[in-house]
C-alpha cells in the first residue's frame, strides 16, 4: 500500500438540493491502488463520486487530488487533474455517433488506450461505431461508457457500476482490463452491485451507509469481513 | 440507466415540469374558504364600486388562462396557439348575433361549440407531436387562423367586427345592463371553473396525469394516449372559444387582437406568472396582467413593452412556480418544518 | 407445471435499422405457464425483440401470434389490452403518484370510464380493495400513500410488477428486472417473479445468471439477432457456443456473472 | 417560352430575388437552429438581436461615420457580446429546467429591447444607405440584380457553410452537440463547457447581428424589424428540423423561393404558405426535413 | 354630467407600436400645449388631461374610454391612431353620449357606415386620400396604373377609392398585386409591377410596408422607368426612407410643416423638444383640442349635445386649416394638399421634403354627401 496519495476526501458533505446525501465521509486512495465501495442502493455510493467530479448540488469538506484541494473547482478544472470518470446512468450522447462518443473526451494525459485496443477489447463498439450513441443495446452503451474514459489517460479511474447490464463474458473482459490497468499503474475506485465482481479485484474495500463510510479493510481482511457484508450487503 | 426502449418520452415534455404544487389537486379545507371568500367578494364586486366592466374583463381573460392551464398545467401541453380559439370564437359569436340576429346565450353555446371544432382540427394534426414541436405546430395552425381572419369579409379585418349588441339573455335579461351581464359572466366563469376542478380530478384527469407523468408508461397500460390528449385539447380549446366570445358581448366587439399569436403569449403569461398546473394561479395570473395593462395605459406609455418584458424575465428567473405556486410551496414548506 | 400450448409465437421475425440485422428471423414459441428467459450477448437483439413484441418497433419482416391470432400489425395500447404487457429495463412509475394511485392507474382502465371527464374522482375509489391486494401480493401496504419518487429502488420494482400484474398479463414481459440491484432487492425480486409467474407466463432478459438458474423454465439464446439455442436450462448452460458467446469461459460458468 | 404561365425571364427573375430572401432567412434561422440545436434554447430574442444589429451599424454610421464595412465586423461583434451578457447574467440560470423557461425568457428580453430601442429610436425608423462599392446593379440578362442583393447571398451562403462545418465537422462542434444533451458531464471530462455555452450563444446572436447589418441597407431599420420575421424564421427551423444546422440553411433557401413563387401566383397567400408548409411538413416528418427522429 | 369640477379631457392613442411616431406621446404632448395655451382652464374650471396607450388594442382603447366616462366624468376623448380602436372608441363614446374627435384612424367608416352623432373625425381618411393622390395625379397625365396594396381592409379601401378616381378622370389599372401586412420584402411584388409597363406604382400601403416598397423601388430602378405615389405617406417615414431615395415620392397629406409662417412657427417649437418636424396629425391634435376648448368657452358648458352642435357650426380657423367646417356625419372637411418629395439637393433645411403640387378643396377631397350611407346626412 505504499505509493503517494492519489485521493484524499475528508469530512466531505454533499447535497442535492435540500436533501443532504453525504455526512461526512472520510476516504484516501493510493497511487496505483484498486480501491471499491460497497453498499446497499442509496448509501451515497454514486453521489460520492459525483462529489468528487464537482456534479452534486452543495458540497462541503475537503477532496484532495494530489494533494491539489479540488472542492472548490468547476468539473473541467478537476478533471484536468487527471480524473476520469465512468457515470452510473452511462451518459452516452444521442446526438453524437458510437464513434463519436468514444472520441469525444478530450485525452488530459499520455499513455491513454489507443482506439485500435479498444475496438479489440469491445468489437461490438467497432460494427456499432457509425450508429447514434443512444441507439445501441444497454450493454453496449455500458461498454462505450467506460472505453471512453480509457482513452483519455486520466489515471485516476471512477468506475461506476460499470458490469451492470453486461454478459457475463464481457464482464470478464472487464475485470482483466482493470487488472491490466493495475498493473500500468492507473488507481481506480470501483463502485459496484455485482461484489462478486469487485472482490477480487480491490486492494480495499470501504463500506458505505447513510452517507458515512461505516468499514475499511484490505483484499486480505476481506474473508474475515464476510460476516458483516452480509449483515450490511445480503452478499 | 436510460436505455433507447425508454427515451420514447421525448425529453422536451413540457410543462409541470418540476411538478409544480403537486399537493394542490386535491381541493383542501383552506383554499376551499379562500375559493368561498373569493367568490362572495366576486358577488358583491358590483355594489363595492369595483368597475364592473373591467372586472367582466379580467374574469373573461381567467377563463380563458384556466382553459389554457388545463392543456398546460394539466395535460403537459404547451399550446402556442390557443389566442385562435379565444379570437376565431370571439367572431363567430360576434357574427352571429350582430349580423344573424341571434340570442347571445345561442352565440356563446355557438362559440363554445366553434372553438371545440376548431381544437379538434388542431388536435388531430398535432397531437401526436411532442414538446417544442407541438408549441410550433399550434403556433402554425394558429398563424392560419389569422391570416383567415385578417381576410375574410366578415371579421371587418383590421377594423374589427364592431357594435355588437348584447341583447337579451333568453329574451328576459337585458345584457346591456353592466350589472346583469356581470352576473352572467361571473356564473359562467364559476361554473367553468368548477367544471375544470372536476375535469381534473376525474377519471379523465387521472388518465391525464398519467400521461404528463409518464407517456410510454399510459401506452403500456394500455391507453391511448393520443385520444386522452385530443379530448383535453377539445376540453382547453372549447372553454377557450367560450371565454372569447364571452369577451365580445362584454365588449361589444371582437378584433384581431384577439387572435394575434402575441394573445398566445399572454395567456402563457397569465398561467406562469399565476402559476402552471395550479388551478388558481391562472386567475391570479390574469388578473395581474390585465390589471398591469389597464394601469400601465395612462401611467407609462411607451414602457408598456419594456415593463411587461420585464415581468416575463423576473418571473422565470425569480417566480417559477408563479405567485399561486410559490405561495403553495412556501407553505408547504412551512408545514413540514413544523 | 407447464402444458405444451402455445401461448406467443413468432415466425421469421425480423428488424433491420438502416441494412443492421437486430433481430434476424426468429422462431420463438413460449409455452403457457413457463418463465422463459431470454439471454445473449449485449447487442444480440433482445431488446429489440421486446420492442417488437410490444410495438414499439414496426418489425421488417415476420409475424407474431398470440394466442392463434395474429397480431403483427396492432398498435401498442391494442396489444397491452389483450394481456401482453412489458416491464421497462428501468422503473417506469409515474413518480408524483403515490404507489396506491400507480396501481389503480392501471386497473382504472377495466373500469371503462376513463374519458369521463364528468364523474368525480370518487368514482375510482372501488379499485382501491383490490389495489392494496396487489400491494400487499409484493409487500409494499406499508407505502401506498408514499410518493413514488420517494421509494427505494428495490421497492420500486416491485411496485412496477404490482401495476403490471393489475392488468392481469397473460404474458409478461420482463427486461432485466434485477439490474442496478442490490443483492436483497435481486433476491427479493426473484422471489417476486416466482410468486407472481402463477397462472401466467414470463418471458424476460436477464444477465444475471443466478436469477434466471433459479427461476427460468426455458432458456432462449440469442445472438446476433438470430436464436443459437433453445431448450430447458440445463441443456442450454452446456452448449459450447453458448458458452463462448455468452457465458464466458468455463470456470467461472454459471456463476461468472453474480 | 413560359414556365406556369409566366415568362421564362420573370421566371428565373422571381427565383433570384426569392434566393436573396433565403438568403436571410437561412442566415436568421442558423443562429436560431445553433443556438437551439446547441443549448436547447428557443431563443425568442433572436429577432431582436438582428434588430440590435442593424441599429447598431446605423448608429456607427450615424454617430461616427464608420462605413458599411467595419460595421459589418463591428456590429455582429457587438451583439455578441451582447448575447455573451444575455447568457451569462440569465439563461445561466435556466439549464436543467424545461426549454419553456427558456422560451419565455428569451420573449421578455425581446419586448425588453424592442421596447428600449422604440423608445430611444421611435418606430418609423432609420434610413442607412447602400455601400458605394455595392450600388447600382448588373443586368443579367433576365433581371436586372442590385449589386447589394448579390453580395447578400453570396455572403451568407458562405457565413452557413463555415458554420456547418464547424459544428458538424470539427471537434468542438462534438464537444457542443454532446454539451447539449448532458452539460455537466462533458464538463467532468475536461471542457469548459460554461465558457464554451457563453461563446455559442455569443456567436449565435452575432450571427442573427450580422444578419441585421446585411439588411440594413434593403429594409428599413426600426425596433420592429425582428419582430416581423421572427415567427417566420422559427417556422423555418421547425421545417429544417429543430437544431438541424444544414437544415435549416437549406430550408431557408427553399422557403425563400416558394415563399417568392406564392407572390407571383397567388400573392394573398405569401404570408402564410411558410406555416401551412410547416403543418404538412410536421404532419409527414414530425422531426421536420432534415431533424433525426426522436 | 356635472358642471363642477375639473375639464377632463382624454386621450387614447398607440403610444408605444407601430404608430408610436406619427402620433403617440408627441400627440399627448400637443394635446397638453393647447391646454396650456388656452390658460389651463376653461369656464373657471381647471383643464385635467388624462392620457393612455391602446397598445393597438381595440378592447383596451374601449375599456379605457369607458372606465373615464363612467368614472372621471370625462367630457370630451381625443382618439388616435388605428381603426379598429378608433371605431371601438365611436362605439362608447356613441352610447355614452360623449365629444369624441377622432385624428389618427384612417377607416373612412367613422363617418359613413359606421357614423355617430359624437364623433368627429379631424384629418384625413382613406377616401380623401385616394381622391387627393390619385385624382390630381390622373388630371396631371399620369393615366396607366398598377397598384401595390396591402391586403387588409385598409389597403383595399384605399385600393378601391383610387382605382375609382383614376378611372372616373379617364385613367386604367393596368393591375394590381395583393401584398401581405409587414411584407418585409417587396422586390418580388416591384418585378411584377414593372413588367406591367404602367406610368404609376400607387402604394395602397403604410408605414414599414411603404418604406420598404419605396427603398426597393429605388434599388431595382423602378423608379427611372414610373413614377411611384405614396397613398399614405407620412413625413416620419419620408424621413427613413431617406430623401435620396424617396425623391419624386407623390402624396397626399392635410398638412405639411413648411406650408405657411403659422405652420413653420409651430413647427420650430415642435422641433426645439424633439428635434424632428410634427406630422400632420400632432398638428391636428393640437388644433381640434383647442377649436374643443374654445366652443366649450363660448358655450359656457361641456354639455355633449350642445358642443357637437357647435362644433359643427363653428368655422375652424388657424395654422392647421383653413375655413375648415364639420359636416354633420362629423367629417371634418377641410383642403388636402398632393406634395412631391424634393430631390436631395433641394433640401436645404432638416426635414425640408416637401413641394407642393396641388390644393384639393374639401368637397372634392372627401366622401360627398351622395356617396355617404350615414343617416346623420340624410335628414
Ligand atoms: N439527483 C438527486 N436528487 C435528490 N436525491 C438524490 C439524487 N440522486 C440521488 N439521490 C439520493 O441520494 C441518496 C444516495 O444516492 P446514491 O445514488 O449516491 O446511492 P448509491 O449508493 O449509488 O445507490 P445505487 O445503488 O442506487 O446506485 C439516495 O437516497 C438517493 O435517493
Ligand atoms: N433504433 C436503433 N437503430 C439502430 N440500431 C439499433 C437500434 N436499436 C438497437 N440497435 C442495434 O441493434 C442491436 C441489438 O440491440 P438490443 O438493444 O436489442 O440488444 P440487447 O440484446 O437488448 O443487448 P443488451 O443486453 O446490451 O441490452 C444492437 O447492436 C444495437 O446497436
Ligand atoms: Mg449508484
Ligand atoms: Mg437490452
Amino acid at each position: 500500500m505504499a505509493g503517494t496519495e492519489m485521493l484524499r476526501i475528508a469530512d466531505l458533505h454533499a447535497w442535492y438540493g435540500e436533501s443532504h446525501v453525504l455526512h461526512g465521509v472520510n476516504l484516501t486512495v493510493n497511487e496505483g491502488e484498486v480501491v471499491s465501495i460497497l453498499g446497499r442502493n442509496g448509501a451515497g455510493r454514486t453521489t460520492t463520486m459525483r462529489a468528487i467530479v464537482g456534479l452534486t448540488g452543495r458540497r462541503t469538506g475537503s477532496i484532495r487530488i494530489r494533494g491539489q484541494e479540488a472542492i472548490n473547482l468547476p468539473p473541467h478544472r478537476v478533471a484536468k487533474l487527471g480524473v476520469g470518470y465512468c457515470p452510473e446512468e452511462r451518459g452516452i450522447f444521442a446526438s453524437l455517433s458510437a464513434e463519436e462518443n468514444l472520441l469525444l473526451p478530450p485525452a488530459i494525459a499520455d499513455g491513454g488506450m489507443g482506439v485500435a485496443e479498444i475496438y479489440d477489447m469491445f468489437p461490438n463498439l467497432k460494427e456499432r461505431a457509425a450508429s447514434p450513441g443512444t441507439r445501441l443495446s444497454g450493454g453496449e452503451q455500458q461498454m462505450l461508457a467506460v472505453a471512453r474514459i480509457l482513452r483519455t489517460g486520466a489515471r485516476l479511474l471512477l468506475l461506476d457500476e460499470i458490469s451492470e447490464g453486461l454478459a457475463p463474458v464481457i464482464v470478464q473482459k472487464l475485470a482483466e482490463t482493470i487488472r491490466t490497468l493495475k498493473a500500468k499503474g492507473f488507481t481506480v475506485v470501483l463502485v459496484e452491485q455485482n461484489f462478486r465482481f469487485a472482490a477480487p479485484l480491490a486492494d480495499r474495500f470501504y463500506v458505505m451507509e447513510h452517507g458515512r463510510i461505516v468499514k475499511e479493510f484490505t483484499q486480505s481482511e476481506l474473508g474475515a469481513n464476510m460476516g458483516m457484508l452480509q449483515e450490511y450487503l445480503g452478499v | 440507466m436510460s436505455t433507447p426502449s425508454t427515451s420514447v418520452a421525448g425529453d422536451l415534455e413540457l410543462g409541470a415540469p418540476q411538478a409544480p404544487a403537486q399537493a394542490s389537486t386535491g381541493i383542501g379545507k383552506a383554499a376551499r374558504y379562500t375559493y368561498l371568500a373569493l367568490l362572495v367578494l366576486a358577488l358583491l364586486a358590483p355594489a363595492i364600486g369595483l368597475y364592473p366592466v373591467f372586472v367582466m374583463k379580467l374574469l373573461c381573460f381567467a377563463l380563458f388562462a384556466c382553459a389554457f392551464n388545463l392543456l398546460l398545467g394539466f395535460t403537459g401541453l404547451l399550446s402556442f396557439g390557443h389566442a385562435a380559439f379565444f379570437g376565431f370564437s370571439a367572431y363567430v359569436t360576434g357574427w352571429l348575433v350582430k349580423q344573424q340576429g341571434w340570442t347571445p346565450e345561442l352565440g356563446l353555446a355557438a362559440g363554445a361549440a366553434a372553438g371545440a371544432v376548431l381544437g379538434l382540427v388542431f388536435g388531430l394534426v398535432a397531437i401526436r407531436r411532442q414538446g417544442i414541436y407541438f408549441a410550433m405546430i399550434t403556433l402554425a395552425l394558429s398563424q392560419m387562423v389569422f391570416f383567415l381572419c385578417l381576410q375574410a369579409p366578415f371579421t371587418g379585418g383590421e377594423d374589427g367586427l364592431q357594435g355588437v349588441e348584447r341583447g337579451k339573455l333568453f329574451g328576459l335579461l337585458p345584457l346591456g345592463d353592466d350589472r346583469v351581464m356581470y352576473y352572467l359572466v361571473l356564473a359562467i366563469f364559476v361554473g367553468c371553473f368548477l367544471g375544470i376542478l372536476r375535469v381534473v380530478t376525474s377519471p379523465f384527469g387521472q388518465v391525464l396525469k398519467m400521461i404528463r407523468e409518464n407517456e410510454p408508461r399510459a401506452i403500456s397500460l394500455g391507453y391511448e394516449v393520443d385520444r386522452y390528449k385530443l379530448l383535453a385539447f377539445v376540453l382547453s380549446a372549447s372553454l377557450a372559444g367560450l371565454a372569447g366570445s364571452l369577451k365580445t358581448l362584454v365588449m361589444k366587439f371582437a378584433t384581431l387582437t384577439d387572435v394575434h399569436w402575441s394573445m398566445s403569449g399572454e395567456v402563457i403569461l397569465m398561467s406562469l406568472l399565476g402559476g402552471v398546473g395550479t388551478f388558481f394561479g391562472p386567475v391570479v395570473g390574469a388578473g395581474v396582467v390585465i390589471s398591469l395593462q389597464d394601469m400601465l395605459a395612462d401611467k407609462v406609455g411607451e414602457w408598456v413593452t419594456v415593463i411587461i418584458g420585464v415581468i416575463f424575465v423576473v418571473c422565470v428567473l425569480a417566480f417559477r412556480k408563479g405567485i399561486v405556486g410559490e405561495l403553495l410551496a412556501w407553505r408547504e414548506r412551512r408545514n413540514t418544518k413544523k | 407445471m407447464s402444458s405444451t400450448e402455445t401461448i406467443l409465437e413468432t415466425q421469421g421475425l425480423t428488424k433491420e435499422f438502416k441494412g443492421f440485422v437486430a433481430v434476424n428471423k426468429v422462431d420463438l414459441k413460449v409455452r403457457r405457464g413457463d418463465i422463459h428467459a431470454l439471454i445473449g450477448p449485449n447487442g444480440a437483439g433482445k431488446t429489440t425483440f421486446f420492442n417488437l413484441l410490444t410495438k414499439f418497433l414496426p418489425p421488417t419482416r415476420g409475424t407474431i401470434t398470440y394466442r392463434g391470432t395474429d397480431i403483427t400489425s396492432e398498435r401498442p395500447a391494442q396489444t397491452a389490452r389483450r394481456g401482453i404487457v412489458r416491464s421497462f429495463q428501468i422503473s417506469a412509475v409515474f413518480p408524483h403518484l403515490t404507489a396506491l394511485e400507480n396501481v389503480r392507474a392501471a386497473l382504472q382502465r377495466g373500469l371503462g370510464t376513463s374519458f369521463h371527464f364528468w364523474k368525480p374522482e370518487s368514482s375510482l375509489y372501488p379499485l382501491h380493495e383490490r389495489a392494496m391486494e396487489l400491494l400487499e401480493a409484493v409487500d409494499l401496504q406499508a407505502f401506498a400513500h408514499e410518493h413514488t419518487v420517494n421509494l427505494p429502488y428495490g421497492r420500486k420494482r416491485a411496485l412496477e410488477l404490482a401495476t403490471t400484474m393489475a392488468l392481469e398479463p397473460e404474458l409478461m414481459l420482463l427486461d432485466e428486472p434485477t439490474q442496478g440491484m442490490g443483492h436483497e432487492d435481486v433476491h427479493r425480486v426473484t422471489e417476486l417473479i416466482k410468486k407472481v409467474s402463477a397462472g401466467r407466463t414470463i418471458l424476460m432478459v436477464e444477465h444475471n445468471m443466478n436469477v434466471v438458474s433459479s427461476i427460468a423454465d426455458r432458456i432462449t439464446v440469442l445472438q446476433r439477432g438470430a436464436v443459437i439455442a433453445d431448450g430447458p436450462y440445463a441443456e442450454v448452460s452446456k452448449n459450447p457456443q453458448v458458452i463462448e458467446a455468452y457465458m464466458g469461459s468455463a470456470d467461472t460458468e454459471l456463476q461468472g456473472a453474480h | 417560352m413560359e414556365i406556369f404561365g409566366i415568362p421564362l425571364q420573370a421566371f428565373l427573375g422571381q427565383l433570384m430575388l426569392g434566393l436573396v430572401n433565403g438568403a436571410f432567412y437561412a442566415m436568421l434561422s442558423l443562429g436560431l437552429a445553433v443556438i437551439f440545436g446547441l443549448l436547447d434554447i428557443v431563443n425568442f430574442a433572436h429577432g431582436a438581436l438582428y434588430m440590435v444589429g442593424a441599429f447598431v451599424a446605423w448608429i456607427l454610421m450615424d454617430k461616427w461615420g464608420i462605413s458599411y464595412w467595419w460595421a459589418l465586423l463591428l456590429a455582429p461583434l457587438a451583439v455578441g457580446i451582447l448575447g455573451a451578457l444575455i447568457e451569462r447574467l440569465f439563461l445561466k440560470r435556466l439549464y436543467g429546467l424545461d426549454p419553456l423557461y427558456g422560451l419565455l425568457l428569451t420573449f421578455g428580453l425581446a419586448l425588453i429591447l424592442e421596447g428600449v430601442f422604440r423608445k430611444q429610436y421611435g418606430v418609423s425608423g432609420q434610413a442607412y444607405p447602400v455601400p458605394d462599392l455595392l450600388s447600382g446593379a448588373s443586368n443579367l440578362g433576365f433581371m436586372i440584380l442590385p449589386n447589394y442583393r448579390a453580395w447578400v447571398v453570396v455572403a451568407s451562403i458562405a457565413v452557413c457553410l463555415a458554420t456547418w462545418f464547424l459544428i458538424e465537422r470539427t471537434r468542438l462542434g462534438a464537444y457542443l452537440r454532446a454539451g447539449t444533451e448532458n452539460a455537466k458531464l462533458v464538463q467532468a471530462f475536461g471542457v469548459n463547457v460554461p465558457l464554451m455555452v457563453t461563446l455559442t450563444y455569443g456567436a449565435g446572436a452575432a450571427l442573427a447581428g450580422l444578419a441585421g447589418v446585411l439588411a440594413a441597407p434593403i429594409i428599413q431599420v426600426t425596433p420592429l424589424m425582428g419582430s416581423n420575421l421572427i415567427i417566420v424564421v422559427f417556422a423555418v427551423v421547425v421545417i429544417g428540423g429543430m437544431g438541424s444546422i444544414m437544415g435549416s440553411v437549406i430550408t431557408g433557401l427553399l422557403l425563400g423561393v416558394v415563399e417568392g413563387f406564392t407572390r407571383v401566383f397567388y400573392p394573398e397567400a405569401s404570408n402564410i404558405v411558410v406555416f401551412v408548409i410547416m403543418a404538412i411538413v410536421l404532419m409527414v416528418r414530425p422531426a421536420g426535413l432534415f431533424g433525426k427522429e426522436a | 354630467q356635472a358642471q363642477t369640477g375639473p375639464v377632463r379631457i382624454g386621450f387614447i392613442t398607440d403610444m408605444s407600436s407601430l404608430y408610436a411616431d406619427i402620433d403617440g406621446p408627441a400627440g399627448a404632448e400637443m394635446i397638453k400645449w393647447a391646454i396650456e395655451d388656452f390658460g389651463g382652464k376653461v369656464l373657471n374650471r381647471p383643464i385635467e388631461f388624462l392620457s393612455a396607450d391602446h397598445q393597438n388594442k381595440a378592447d383596451v382603447a374601449a375599456s379605457k374610454a369607458r372606465e373615464w366616462i363612467d368614472n372621471q366624468n370625462l367630457a370630451m376623448l381625443v382618439g388616435g391612431t388605428s381603426s379598429g380602436t378608433a371605431l371601438a372608441m365611436a362605439g362608447v363614446t356613441k352610447e355614452k353620449h360623449r365629444p369624441y374627435i377622432s385624428i389618427g384612424a384612417g377607416s373612412a367608416r367613422l363617418t359613413n357606415e359606421d357614423c355617430s352623432p359624437y364623433t368627429v373625425h379631424y384629418a384625413y381618411d382613406t377616401v380623401a386620400l385616394a381622391k387627393v393622390g390619385a385624382g390630381a395625379l390622373v388630371k396631371a397625365g399620369a393615366k396607366k396604373w398598377y397598384f401595390l396594396t396591402a391586403d387588409y381592409a385598409f389597403g383595399q379601401s384605399l385600393e378601391a377609392d383610387a382605382s375609382k378616381v383614376v378611372k372616373e378622370n379617364g385613367g386604367t389599372v393596368v393591375g394590381s398585386v395583393k401584398h401581405p401586412l409587414n411584407a418585409s420584402d417587396f422586390s418580388s411584388f416591384l418585378l411584377q409591377a414593372q413588367g406591367s409597363k404602367a406610368d404609376i406604382l400607387a402604394l395602397a400601403n403604410a408605414g414599414g410596408d411603404t418604406i420598404n416598397a419605396m427603398k426597393a423601388a429605388k434599388e431595382f430602378g423602378i423608379t427611372k422607368s414610373m413614377k411611384v405615389a405614396g397613398l399614405l405617406v407620412f413625413i416620419n417615414d419620408v424621413h427613413s426612407i431617406g430623401v435620396a431615395n424617396a425623391e419624386g415620392l407623390q402624396l397626399a397629406d392635410s398638412w405639411y410643416w413648411n406650408q405657411d409662417d403659422e405652420s413653420r412657427k409651430f413647427a420650430k417649437r415642435f422641433f426645439e423638444k424633439y428635434k424632428r418636424m410634427p406630422s400632420s396629425l400632432q398638428a391636428a391634435d393640437y388644433s381640434a383640442v383647442t377649436n374643443y376648448l374654445k366652443a366649450v368657452q363660448k358655450l359656457g358648458t361641456t354639455d355633449a349635445d350642445k358642443v357637437m352642435a357647435e362644433l359643427k357650426s363653428m368655422k375652424y380657423n388657424d395654422f392647421y386649416q383653413k375655413n375648415g367646417q364639420v359636416r354633420a356625419d362629423g367629417r371634418m372637411m377641410h383642403e388636402m394638399y398632393l406634395f412631391q418629395v424634393k430631390s436631395a439637393k433641394d433640401s436645404n433645411t432638416p426635414w425640408d421634403y416637401y413641394k407642393l403640387v396641388a390644393k384639393v378643396p374639401a368637397e372634392q377631397a372627401f366622401t360627398t354627401v351622395a356617396e355617404s350611407k350615414c343617416s346623420l346626412l340624410k335628414k
